[in-house]
């Protein structure tokens, strides 16, 4: 299974030749990164990448430090080694707001929507790295604007169509069902066209019929585009991932194919314990 | 015990529950289930009077509730784990939990009460005295439940407790939930989107659709019942 | 304000055979308010007197008092509505350098009299604006007056100066600079005219002054500036001859902070004890004076709002006598080029509560000519000088005149 | 309730903003020639604290900047256009575009450390500037004329036309023309980019927006419609002076973006007739009564006090919230009596069906 | 030399009045989350309240407790009445309401009161202490409100670090709904908060009044410096309002002292903007926490 980036690029080789990619091979790559805050260590020498036509997923008790590695490749927090890598580039100094026009896009945990702007406006807003027209041309309400505006509109309807909630394009966020929020999420990451989606937790709140429709639309987006996810859904993880990445007190404790990781004892102890239905294994005495 | 009887909500024109009725036993757990916006938050947040009831009753222990102010209801043992956490994260963790006991402070059993807390979530210890806005999500959780038992409730609402938990803790909190329940006579309304791990520490279980019960059964029983848990439950 | 053009327009607006309508701007409220608040309707007050017995050639004064905080932002807009509203025949009495600056061209555009503007602005003749006329002896005069007391019996002594950083502190340095040598001058100080400018009270301007070694210590200040800088040189417990211009030693409204401020302090109202300043006005502790008495009486009985006598209150119905003057002097035929020429050519033979005549003239648009200087001494004030007259570069002559005596129209007060 | 395609305004920014400028205008237009003079100069004060409560209201109630000091923007507006009418001979439009332009750099200046700064932080900024501008033109007299201001020649009238109605054309052309580019603006991405900022930083930046450049550009903007504001107050006023600029300004235009309604171009319409006619209307009513001086005096500001209060308690939303929100009531009402059912969630397409089964 | 000492002591004398308006705003804002601009006319009206007390020739101290007795009720029903309807409407609500009380308190206190100046009777003599010859621009007046600053500082940390009142109230602050869904009764809680801050305003009132003048727009000023300091300071820490209101005081002193007195307000911008560039959220805030 080989795909090709938006660059032309092959793509890192598959999950199940090879668990690190080198760092030259293009699309993300986090290197021996190390954070702490005030003494605590967070994330301990933790590595990682992430390429095209992949999902790789994070997993990892409470407190593992999934999100701070989020953070780490947003720009939300330095850390004290280690390095970020962007398409054979190391991200320095960057900020958050930079990664949209290097084409990473994330989700936040929960659905961190603006409740002022109707769902259409949302997408809108995840279009302005690709927006192009002026202050002049905007203040003047001239052609240049208008015109970029309504292509603008076309593919931000195009993303929510996508997600299956046109329908909802002019409804403000907080009337709208949960799941629809989440997509109406989904499609604001998504409307310009990034080559990596990060997602923190996207399953939550979702009921079992949404997380598997949501497994699909993961499995769509794979060709198109890279895929780094936060979940503790086991279902959604099992399902869609092509590799895994388990940290547990901020290292990495695992990686490998889902299979591998539900074999693993290691993770077994730490993370997953046995199935919910029986009696649990006094796991913390 | 906790009665209720034609409960009517609405949110301005939008209708959210409508003529929902069951009843919750001492020390019995009742899983309330439902999809996305069927209701389930609306009638916890009606128990606790967050939301105004349009019409029906909330009977505890025998007295009508509905009506009352949230902090009144709280103050007579119902405990509540709003959806979304509603961790105060300005306070530290020790504060948050404390805060859970306060209007208790004078009874002897207090103090025992908030370390019991503590105890039952090992990340937390360690954490006393860093602001809750350090957390991570799934300690967030963690933490609004410690805060939430801590005030020794006799009735406890949780609207999806495992949302962002990870699969041990999740399994290890239900195990909680079942073992207050058996000992202490604990009751509990459970809401949960996993409808699996939810019917499997339930006595009963309410079925929400679109504001109305549509089932209410032994959880064992509507956990057999293929059609209905294929149409509502997902599963 | 929708009043539109009335069927008398081709008249003179704001006269008709039974009314004439005048208007004024003035702080009631707000910063500025405490004292001036008083001056309009003291004025007010003499107008209804003269309705009362009468009115001027039948016509009663009709006189619209309109608050603009000491705002000029809303002195325009206010003064713009006393003309095109409210049909006034002029301005009288309008209170503030700044605020009467701002309408200064508007009336003048349209031939609207600017009259007796209560400041001592030495701006007020400016061959621009023949409509304008100031009221005050003008602060450089004054300045000069209080001067050359000051060289004549401090000679020797350090002199400091503490002054209101705009037009009214800064004509009166203009007018102390211009008597008093540079040499003796031990230092100037300032503060801001503003609520923020005394929020932290005159104590650095007060210590900067002791420090710097003066002995006599000249405060072009409003009321509430002076009493801070009394103040703050009670807590460095220096008490330096005090020199002080009219404008901010009223004593009633002096006295009535002092006296409190003073109750932990040493003694009573010593504070105030001989500060010297100057008066263009009787001393209103002077009971026996015909027009003390005449306004008293006028204001007990037609000022609503009348608390106390003091100099606001003499002030404001010194304004009131000046524009009945003016109205009789302009004749029956009340016109508006009239009215100019008549306060041009007899201006300086009013018979007003003033100590010295005015300036007026059609070259000069100042008001009172000078001032005598007066000691305060146990809350009243003593003259201690003759009364002097004089302009803003010419020499300081004795006025040897002396007052007018109370007109007819008054007599049955 | 959709209307006819041909009675439905265009999208296009500039072209439905001007359609809508042209009909306001000639109302504007025949209202100017109907009433009195004084009610034209009363008119020309509504244009200049319409242009300046629509610039605050982009910068608060779009962008979420709090601006307890936007009078100090006026002043420099006012202050670059009194200089430039008292030293230059120049068109009127020469002036008042330096105001704007001066203003916006001020701002822009002011919106720099301003970008960190949040909520109570930026209000104690903006209200230290506001009290701080007054005493420049004291520090710097030789160039402001220190308390005395500047002096400013109203515009000569063409014509037969008197000066006020002269006056109220200036203005409300003005402001009429600023806010077609405050509604463009709006209506762009950019417009979009500052409701983001506003509701959710975190978000707006995982987004690609830079939340500190944006606050920036909004900074400028504001101050721009404050600057144009403070070019048209010059020449309505006749004089700019410290006093024009007190903090009590700054105040009334925070006052008048909420009553009017925080956030709309429209509202700032509201307001300005608010903050011109309230203290009028008190002061014709409180000349009815026989109050005593100390009493009367104070009238005005205390109603004005009252009516802030009571307006927020009664419409939270100001006046243009209030309006929107009764327009929808009527719909509801409409809709209702078509018989439409109140049930207005929409049922999603994966929710199931709602038919009953019995357990 | 001697004109460093005065231009210190005299800067600091007002700094710690302007401190006294920032605790009282600290107060609030800790307990309530809203910037309350009337907070200093509210101060003015307790003080006219010991006024006309004092005019009655009720003893000084009796007046005194009156005025922040008067301070209690005052704050308690302005909550009530104006400030309780507006919870969970936008933030600019409440400051906009507080403006309008702002304006409405001080026009009230001018009619009743008139908008003439008066005196207030300090507590303690306001002729300064002498050191061997030299007297200080610092009076026993400046020692008892350096020692009322400080008491209320104090009382403010403890109040909100170690009882449980104040933790009430800083969850009632940040988190209503949250806070009543764990048994606190979140409306007295607030109720309790204005009263108190208002209680520490009318402190303000009575120890700014002696040493400006009392008149219905004495605070007005104040207040900005107040708040100037609050924010300086951190709106969230009492110590900060402290140092933060000692900190404007000496600013405006010194950039009055030397550069003239028209600098005083513009040093104080400069101030704000210098300091806020550099910590955000003041001097004493603390480090933000994660966001994200
Ligand atoms: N600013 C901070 N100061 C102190 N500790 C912090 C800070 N930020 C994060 N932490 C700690 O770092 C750890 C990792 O947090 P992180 O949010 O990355 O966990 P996570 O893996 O996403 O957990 P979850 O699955 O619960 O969301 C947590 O224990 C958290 O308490
Ligand atoms: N504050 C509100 N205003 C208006 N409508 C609301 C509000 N809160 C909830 N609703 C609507 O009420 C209905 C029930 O919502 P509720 O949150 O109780 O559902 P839920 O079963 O808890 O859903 P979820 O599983 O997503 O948490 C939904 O249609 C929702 O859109
Ligand atoms: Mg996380
Ligand atoms: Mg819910």
């Amino acid at each position: 299974m080989t795909a090709t980036t938006a660059d032309g690029l092959p793509a890192a080789p598959a999950a199940d030749t090879a668990p690190a990619a080198p760092a030259t091979a293009a699309g993300l790559v986090v290197e021996n990164v190390t954070v702490s805050f005030g003494g605590l260590s967070v994330l301990d020498n933790v590595s990682l990448t992430s390429s095209t036509g992949e999902i790789v997923g994070v997993i990892g008790p409470n407190g593992a430090g999934k999100t701070t590695l989020f953070n780490v490749i947003c720009g939300f927090v330095r850390p004290q080694e280690g390095r970020v890598v962007w398409r054979g580039k190391q991200l320095r100094h960057h900020h958050p707001y930079d990664l949209a026009s290097l084409g990473i896009e994330r989700t936040l945990q929960g659905v961190g929507l603006f409740q002022g702007l109707d769902a259409l406006d949302n997408v809108l807003v995840g279009a302005a790295p690709v927006a192009r027209s002026g202050l002049f041309s905007a203040l003047f309400g001239l052609w240049p604007s208008s015109r970029e505006e309504r292509r603008l509109r076309d593919q931000a309807m195009e993303a929510l169509d996508r997600m299956g909630v046109a329908e909802y394009a002019a409804r403000m966020p907080s009337t709208l069902p949960y799941p629809v929020q989440k997509r109406i999420a989904l499609a604001r990451a998504l409307v310009s066209q990034p080559a990596l989606v990060m997602m923190d937790e996207p399953a939550s709140g979702l009921s079992a019929s949404d997380i598997s429709e949501l497994a699909e639309l993961l499995g769509a987006l794979r060709s198109e585009m890279g895929v780094l996810i936060v979940e503790h859904n086991m279902d959604l993880v099992m399902a869609t991932c092509d590799r895994i990445v388990v940290l547990d007190f901020g290292k990495v404790i695992a990686t490998g194919v889902p299979d591998e990781i539900r074999a693993d004892p290691v993770v077994t102890t730490a993370y997953l314990g046995e199935a919910v239905e029986s009696e649990p294994a006094d796991a913390r005495d | 015990m906790l009665e209720i009887d034609r409960l009517s909500v609405a949110y301005g024109p939008v209708r959210a529950l409508t003529e929902v009725s069951f009843e919750a036993r001492d020390g019995s757990i009742t899983a309330v289930l439902g999809a996305n916006g069927a209701g389930k938050t609306t009638l916890l947040r009606t128990i606790t009077g967050l939301v105004p009831a349009k019409e029906g009753s909330i009977r505890y222990d025998g007295k009508e509730i509905a009506g009352l102010a949230p902090e009144e209801v709280v103050r007579r043992g119902i405990s509540h784990v709003p959806e979304g956490r509603g961790v105060i994260t300005e306070l530290t963790v020790e504060e948050n939990i404390r805060l859970g006991a306060l209007w208790r402070r004078r009874q002897p059993d207090y103090q025992e009460a908030i370390d019991r807390a503590f105890a039952l979530f090992p990340p937390l210890e360690s954490r006393r005295k860093q602001s809750a806005a350090t957390l991570s999500g799934g300690e967030r959780q963690m933490l609004a439940i410690a805060r939430a038992l801590a005030a020794k409730p006799d009735l406890l609402l949780l609207d999806e407790p495992s949302l962002g938990l990870a699969p041990l803790v999740t399994a290890e909190l239900m195990r909680i939930i079942r073992e207050l329940a058996r000992t202490d006579g604990l009751t509990v309304l459970l809401v949960e989107q996993n409808a699996r791990s939810a019917l499997s520490i339930a006595d009963v279980a309410i079925v929400l659709n679109l504001g109305r019960v549509v089932a209410s059964d032994k959880a064992a029983a509507l956990a057999s019942e293929d059609e209905l848990r294929h149409r509502y439950l997902g599963f | 304000g929708t009043t539109s053009a009335k069927p008398t327009a081709t008249t003179t607006p704001g006269v008709t055979a039974s009314q004439i309508i005048l208007g004024t701007t003035t702080p009631l409220s707000g910063p500025a308010a405490p004292g001036y608040s008083e001056i309009a309707p003291a004025a007010g007050a003499i107008f209804d007197y003269v309705n009362a017995h009468g009115g001027i050639f039948g016509r009663k004064i009709k006189f619209i008092i309109d608050n603009d905080q000491y705002n000029p932002t809303l002195t325009v807009p206010m003064t713009k509505q006393l003309v095109q509203a409210d049909n006034v025949f002029a301005t009288v009495g309008g209170l503030g350098t700044p605020t009467q600056l701002a309408v200064q061209p508007y009336l003048n555009s349209q031939k609207i009299p600017q009259l007796f503007i209560a400041s001592g602005c030495a701006c007020w003749t400016d061959s621009k604006y023949p409509y304008s006329f100031g009221f005050q002896p003008n602060y450089i005069v004054e300045g000069k007056i209080l001067g050359s007391y000051v060289k004549k019996n401090f000679a020797g002594e350090k002199v400091g100066y503490l002054y209101q950083d705009d037009e009214f502190g800064l004509d009166g340095v203009k007018g102390l600079d211009q008597e008093i040598s540079k040499s003796s001058i031990a230092g100037e100080q300032n503060y801001q005219g503003t609520s923020a400018g005394l929020a932290a009270g005159l104590g650095n301007q007060i210590s900067a002054l002791k420090n710097a070694g003066a002995k006599v210590v000249v405060l072009y200040t409003i009321p509430a500036a002076t009493a801070l800088a009394l103040l703050a040189a009670a807590e460095l417990r220096w008490s330096p001859q005090w020199v002080i211009s009219s404008v901010g030693a009223d004593p009633p409204t002096l006295a009535g902070l002092l006296s409190s401020f003073s109750k932990k302090a040493v003694t009573g109202t010593a504070l105030l004890n001989g500060a010297i300043t100057n008066a263009y006005l009787p001393p209103e502790s002077d009971a026996s004076n015909a027009w003390v008495k005449l306004s008293k009486s006028i204001l007990t009985t037609y000022d609503k709002g009348y608390t106390a006598w003091d100099g606001n209150a003499e002030y404001g119905a010194a304004l009131g006598y000046a524009t009945v003057e003016l109205l009789e002097a302009a004749g029956k035929n009340l016109t508006r080029p009239g009215l100019i020429k008549a306060l041009e050519t007899d201006g300086s033979k009013f018979a007003t509560s003033g100590l010295v005549p005015f300036t007026y003239s059609a070259s000069d648009h100042y008001g009172f000519s000078g001032s005598e200087i007066v000691k305060i001494e146990n809350g009243n004030v003593n003259p201690v000088s003759p009364i002097y007259e004089s302009t803003n570069t010419g020499p300081i002559t004795t006025y040897t005149g002396s007052q007018a005596p109370v007109p007819n129209l008054f007599k049955g007060a | 309730m959709k209307l006819p395609r041909w009675l439905r305004l265009p999208t296009q920014p500039l072209l439905r903003h001007l359609l809508l400028a042209v009909a306001g205008g000639l109302v504007l237009y025949v209202i100017t020639l109907s009433v009195s003079q004084y009610d034209n100069l009363e008119l020309a004060e509504i244009g200049w604290y319409a242009i300046a409560i629509a610039g605050l209201s982009v910068l608060t109630g779009v962008n979420g900047q709090i601006s307890l000091g936007h009078g100090a923007f006026m002043a420099v507006g006012a202050y670059s256009a009194g200089l430039m009418m008292e030293h230059f001979d120049l068109p009127l439009i020469v002036p008042v575009l330096v105001a704007v332009g001066a203003a916006a750099v001020i701002g822009g200046l002011v919106g720099l450390p301003a970008t960190r700064l949040k909520g109570p932080y930026l209000a104690g900024v903006t209200l230290a500037l506001a009290f701080a501008v007054q005493d420049l033109p004291n520090k710097f007299s030789s160039l402001f004329n220190g308390d005395q201001g500047i002096i400013v020649n109203p515009p000569t009238p063409p014509g037969t036309v008197p000066a006020e109605r002269w006056l109220a054309w200036i203005t409300l052309f003005g402001a009429v023309v600023g806010m077609v580019i405050l509604a463009n603006f709006l209506r762009s991405r950019f417009g979009r980019s500052l409701r983001a900022v506003r509701d959710d930083e975190i978000a707006a930046s995982a987004a690609g927006l830079n939340p500190a450049r944006l606050r920036v550009l909004t900074f400028a903007v504001s101050a721009a419609a404050a600057g144009l504001a403070g070019g048209l107050f010059a020449l309505w006023s006749g004089i700019v002076s410290p006093d024009s600029f007190s903090l009590f300004l700054s105040i009334q235009l925070l006052a008048g973006m909420v009553i009017g309604g925080s956030g709309s171009l429209i509202g700032a319409w509201w307001g300005a007739l608010a903050l011109v006619y309230i203290p009028e209307w008190t002061q014709n009513v409180s000349g009815h009564f026989n109050l005593s001086a100390g009493v009367k005096a104070n009238m005005q500001n205390a109603v004005f006090g009252l009516l802030i209060i009571v307006i927020m308690m009664l419409a939270p939303s100001g006046i243009q919230g209030w309006l929107r929100s009764l327009w929808s009531a009527i719909g509801r009402l409409a809709r209702r009596s078509k018989g439409d059912s109140d049930q207005a969630v929409a049922p999603l397409t994966s929710t199931p069906s709602p038919e009953r089964i019995s357990p | 030399m001697g004109r460093f000492v005065d231009l210190t002591l005299n800067g600091f004398t007002y700094g710690v009045i302007y401190a006294a308006v920032a605790l009282g705003l600290v107060l609030i804002w800790r307990a309530t989350r809203i910037v309350n601009f009337a907070q200093g006319a509210l101060a003015t009206l307790t003080t006219y309240i010991a006024v006309s007390l004092l005019d009655r020739s009720v003893n000084y101290w009796l007046a005194f407790a009156g005025a922040l007795f008067a301070g209690l009720v005052i704050g308690a029903l302005t909550e009530r009445v104006f400030i309780r309807p507006l919870y969970g409407k936008p933030d600019l609500n409440p400051i906009v309401v507080s403006i309008g009380l702002l304006i409405l308190v001080e026009s009230i206190a001018g009619a009743i009161w008139g908008s003439g100046d008066r005196g207030f009777e300090p507590a303690f003599s306001q002729i300064g202490i002498s050191v061997g010859k030299t007297h200080l621009e610092f009076s026993h007046f400046d020692v008892f409100v350096l020692a009322s600053v400080l008491v209320l500082m104090v009382g403010i940390l403890v109040l909100f670090r170690w009882t449980n009142l104040g933790l009430r109230m800083r969850a009632s602050a940040f988190a209503p709904e949250v806070a009543r869904l764990l048994g606190v009764r979140v409306g007295r809680i607030l109720t309790t908060g204005w009263a108190l801050a208002t209680f520490a305003g009318a402190l303000a009132g009575l120890l700014v009044a002696p040493k400006v003048l009392l008149s219905p727009n004495m605070m007005d000023p104040i207040l900005v410096y107040g708040f100037a300091a609050a924010v300086l300071g951190g709106l969230d820490s009492p110590l900060g309002a402290l140092v933060g209101g000692i900190v404007t005081g000496l600013g405006i002193s010194y950039v009055g002292g030397y550069m003239g007195s028209s600098m005083e307000t513009v040093g104080a911008a400069v101030l704000l903007i210098v300091v806020l560039s550099i910590r955000p959220e003041g001097i004493f805030s603390r480090p933000s926490a994660r966001r994200v």
